[in-house]
């Protein structure tokens, strides 16, 4: 596999369509264990992002990734702000200056966004947060060196049904202890979004 | 829905210019921000005081912003954390040379978004530190999770270190009254109904026509636990209850105390918890320096109430009873 | 019925000790009424000002007891006048030596009542004076029937009268400068909800979720017309021209504006009023000198707004500005 | 017929009986049109007029109905409080000193309490308050000097049914104009009660 700057861009309009169809849902879904904007969030910013992409010339898939992750940053706010634009913007980094990226580049860009997200939230695996979906991606692009789209799309959708029986350690839905338990956890909904986006991609490229 | 309001979407940018209409001496907004900041801003000299937070909890956080307590105030989008580029136009328009100091309340978007700020800012070479105000005795105080709430108490960092900051107090001495005041203040609210974010147009829980929710926050989170309504003694002493089992305040000690309304509960009813609050300090013994009673934090048009109390020394009683020219709390 | 209290027949005493836990140095019962003094009444040699009405209008009227605007404030059950024997205890209270003057809501109810007590404290040899505030344009100013109704633009009424008096004036001055200020300001208010008295446990209407109602009173009775839902500027630009219309208000001249919530409208919202107002009264050339946003004279837990305009002059503006101690308008 | 102090006292018990049985009713009608307190006000007056009365001893009618009076006039409050506590208090005045009072001072009390009320309350025959039922019943007195206990309730009943087609020009039901058509005046609904009440205590003398 390999992703060019065209498919990081087409990569970012599917999770855009992904996140408006599942406004609602996503907003629901943090209204159980949250506060109810997760998808109002995630809408307004990767709104913003294809936007940004569509009106800009690129040169370099870290360029892309970088406008990312400056628009996540400034629109998204919340708890998912910071987050997914700390996971772009290390993905930018771990990129710096290459034209197109191929499977292991990914993962190590992946691996570098996880850190991020880690240093940043404090969360671990098993915090009920989207820390939940991101490693099990990172592992599973660690396992092999050839990316079988229709797993990473599994793998994804797994590691966001995990989150359902575990009790939240991090974010809002902390405060609800044993109360978390029995919901999705909305940013892990909005990741794997994301992912199955990037697997349509893939597919499509492959 | 019942809303007076025009696009649910630009309601944050309607409010603001409508508060800079109202205090138009007092404070502007920073062009093509959501940053209310000092009309004389920055003073030089003095340390900087930067406070925010999703919007929906006013007056917080903008009705705080004036000569006495904050420089800046920069409001999100309703109960969402602002974004760190908002919250570094904030910090340096008010970064007067003596530093800025964040006052953050515990909520992991607002540490995140405000962390990165400071981040961005000390990059520029601008001295920047943050306390987080961590009040609400609902949530377990615990490192393994995101650990308590910032609530209504923040008002009283916010008064406190304004007045510290107005002294011409440096950086590290106005960080240091603002961590006594976090270490000395504890809150807990309860609500009677949710409330409802305009672009999401949905209540944040259901609540029966019998049933109260103790321990909520501020954002329409459920609380931490669900019962039936109670009299007005009965939830003052609840509440007060659970804030003295965690401050160790004994008799012949001196509090101030907030009665704060969530949003669409009568000033009546807020009067009437603060009398039952009063009674219980004095059986205790301890002595009330000073009261306000009012909507300090909001949750929108949330029915309910939250009870702080700030053990106060010699030190905190002045800075409590400095001048404030702030909009919104008066001194 | 979802409201924090005990025993709904004791609301407005639960009340009333409540405000004096939180204003002990600044105001007090007198004993066995509920009429709420300056602590330090009766003024010797000021003229004394007493207002009041039912209770369920708070802040009104006890927190705009303090120096600079009213001497004492006789509070009625929910929405019901006080009796005359009350008002005249807080007539007895205040009278310094140089009259009393009584600031009374056009409502049957008020009038009779402080008009009843004036006579018993005038068989006592006080020197009593009376103006009746009736702001409201929703209502029709006729004397044919009850006439314009007294609503937030009392808060005006209370200021510049409550300043004039500290300054030492007169009686007759006091009623002249309150007279003018009645012939000066408008008043008009909207509800999206009604409101439930406590002790009736039921709300004065019903509207459905699309409906608001123009022209509503303080005191949950149904207003003058009921149609759909507007947005914010559509209701501000309704409220602000059917003020307009009756004032006579050129370019150039100066008002001051009151956004007041009702009850449980967020901040957030008034400010939101408060910027359609500001641009209407631009758009004519008419100067805005002063704003106050916020809960002023409400009506329970009702959800809703009123806009008052208050024409200005030199002397309305410096008793505007002069300092007040009232816990809910300081200046 | 003849009232004695024992008769004024019933009259009162009576009153409140029915106020009391039907202060849900009257803050009904209050809230179509008021601010629906009207029954809560009676019904808190009229109780404390019992208390006071039957805890007191008294020589003379015109003492009871000035007790009457000073109560309503400190425990009702609103519009209704000064109304009825100058009823009271005019009528007290008229048979001041009588140990009992026949129908023609009664009759004659009660144009002086009719007197009063239009004084205190500006209101005139027609305006929709209980001037609409003071009126009937101060005529029906006038009309005959033997007064018939059935026919002065059915009087009452009449008036107070009157005002239901009445648009409102004083009190709070004024702010209401023509939507006040079509409603009763809580206020006369409450003065039939109490001349419901006396009309049961001349039945009994008689
Ligand atoms: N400390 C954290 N580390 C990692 N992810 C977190 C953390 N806190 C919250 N999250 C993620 O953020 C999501 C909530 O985002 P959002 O609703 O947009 O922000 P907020 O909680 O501020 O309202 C959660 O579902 C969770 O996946
Ligand atoms: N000006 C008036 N003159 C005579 N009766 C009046 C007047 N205003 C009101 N009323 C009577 O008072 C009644 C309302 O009493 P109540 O509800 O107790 O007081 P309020 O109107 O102050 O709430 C009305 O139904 C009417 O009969
Ligand atoms: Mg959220
Ligand atoms: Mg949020
Ligand atoms: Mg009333
Ligand atoms: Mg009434």
């Amino acid at each position: 596999m390999e992703l060019q700057v065209a498919d990081v861009i087409q990569w970012m309009e599917k999770s855009n369509d992904s996140i408006q169809a599942n406004k609602d849902y996503l907003s629901s879904l943090d209204r159980a264990i949250g506060d109810g904007d997760h998808g109002i969030n995630m809408a307004r910013g990767f709104q913003e992002v294809v936007s940004k992409l569509t009106t800009s010339d690129y040169q370099t898939v870290s360029d892309v990734l970088k406008d990312v992750s400056m628009t996540l940053l400034s629109k998204v706010g919340g708890a998912s702000g910071p987050l997914f634009g700390t996971a772009f913007l290390k993905m930018s980094t771990t990129v710096k200056g290459m034209e197109k990226v191929d499977a292991n580049q990914l993962g190590e860009a992946f691996q570098e966004a996880l850190n991020g997200i880690k240093l940043r939230g404090k969360a671990n695996k098993g915090d009920k947060t989207l820390v939940d979906v991101w490693e099990p991606v990172v592992e599973f692009f660690k396992s092999s060196d050839s990316i079988d789209a229709n797993a990473l799309a599994e793998v994804a959708k797994q590691a966001m049904e995990s989150t359902k029986e575990l009790e939240a350690r991090r974010g809002r839905a902390a405060y609800l202890k044993e109360r978390s338990i029995g919901h999705l956890d909305p940013g892990s909904v909005s990741s794997y979004y994301i992912f199955t986006a990037l697997s349509e991609v893939l597919q499509k490229g492959a | 829905m019942k809303k007076i309001i025009n696009d649910p979407n630009l309601v944050v940018q309607d409010m603001l210019e409508g508060f800079v209409y109202a205090h138009p001496n007092e404070v502007k907004v920073l062009p093509n921000t959501t940053v209310v900041v000092r009309k004389d801003a920055p003073v030089s000299n003095k340390v900087g005081l930067v406070s925010g937070g999703g919007s929906g909890h006013e007056p917080a956080h903008a009705g705080y912003v004036g000569a006495g307590m904050l420089d800046a105030a920069v409001a999100g989008e309703v109960f969402t954390s602002p974004t760190p580029d908002q919250v570094f136009e904030a910090i340096k328009a008010v970064d007067g040379g003596a530093g800025v100091l964040l006052i953050i309340k515990n909520y992991t978007g607002d540490v995140m978004n405000f962390e990165m700020a400071a981040e961005l800012a000390e990059a520029e070479g601008i001295n920047v530190q943050q306390v987080i105000v961590n009040d609400d005795v609902a949530v377990e105080d615990s490192s393994f999770t995101t650990g308590r709430r910032g609530i209504a108490g923040t008002v009283f960092v916010h008064k406190i270190a304004g007045a510290k900051a107005s002294q011409g107090a440096s950086l590290e001495e106005v960080k240091a009254v603002a961590e006594k005041t976090i270490a000395n203040v504890r809150s807990i609210g309860m609500a009677l109904t949710p409330c409802i974010v305009p672009a999401a147009g949905e209540p944040s829980f259901e609540l029966n026509e019998n049933e109260m929710e103790i321990g909520i926050g501020i954002h329409g989170e459920p609380g931490i636990e669900r019962k039936a309504i109670a009299t007005a003694d009965e939830i003052a002493t609840e509440l007060t209850e659970k804030i003295l089992d965690d401050m160790n305040l004994s008799s012949g000690e001196e509090v101030a105390v907030m009665i704060n309304g969530l949003g669409s509960t009568p000033e009546m009813e807020l009067y009437v918890v603060n009398k039952k609050v009063h009674e219980i300090l004095k059986d205790k013994g301890i002595n009330v320096y000073d009261t306000f009673v009012g909507e300090f934090m909001t949750s929108l048009e949330m029915a309910g109430c939250s009870v702080t109390l700030l053990k106060v020394d010699d030190e905190l009683k002045e800075l409590l009873d400095a001048e404030s020219k702030a909009p919104a709390f008066r001194k």
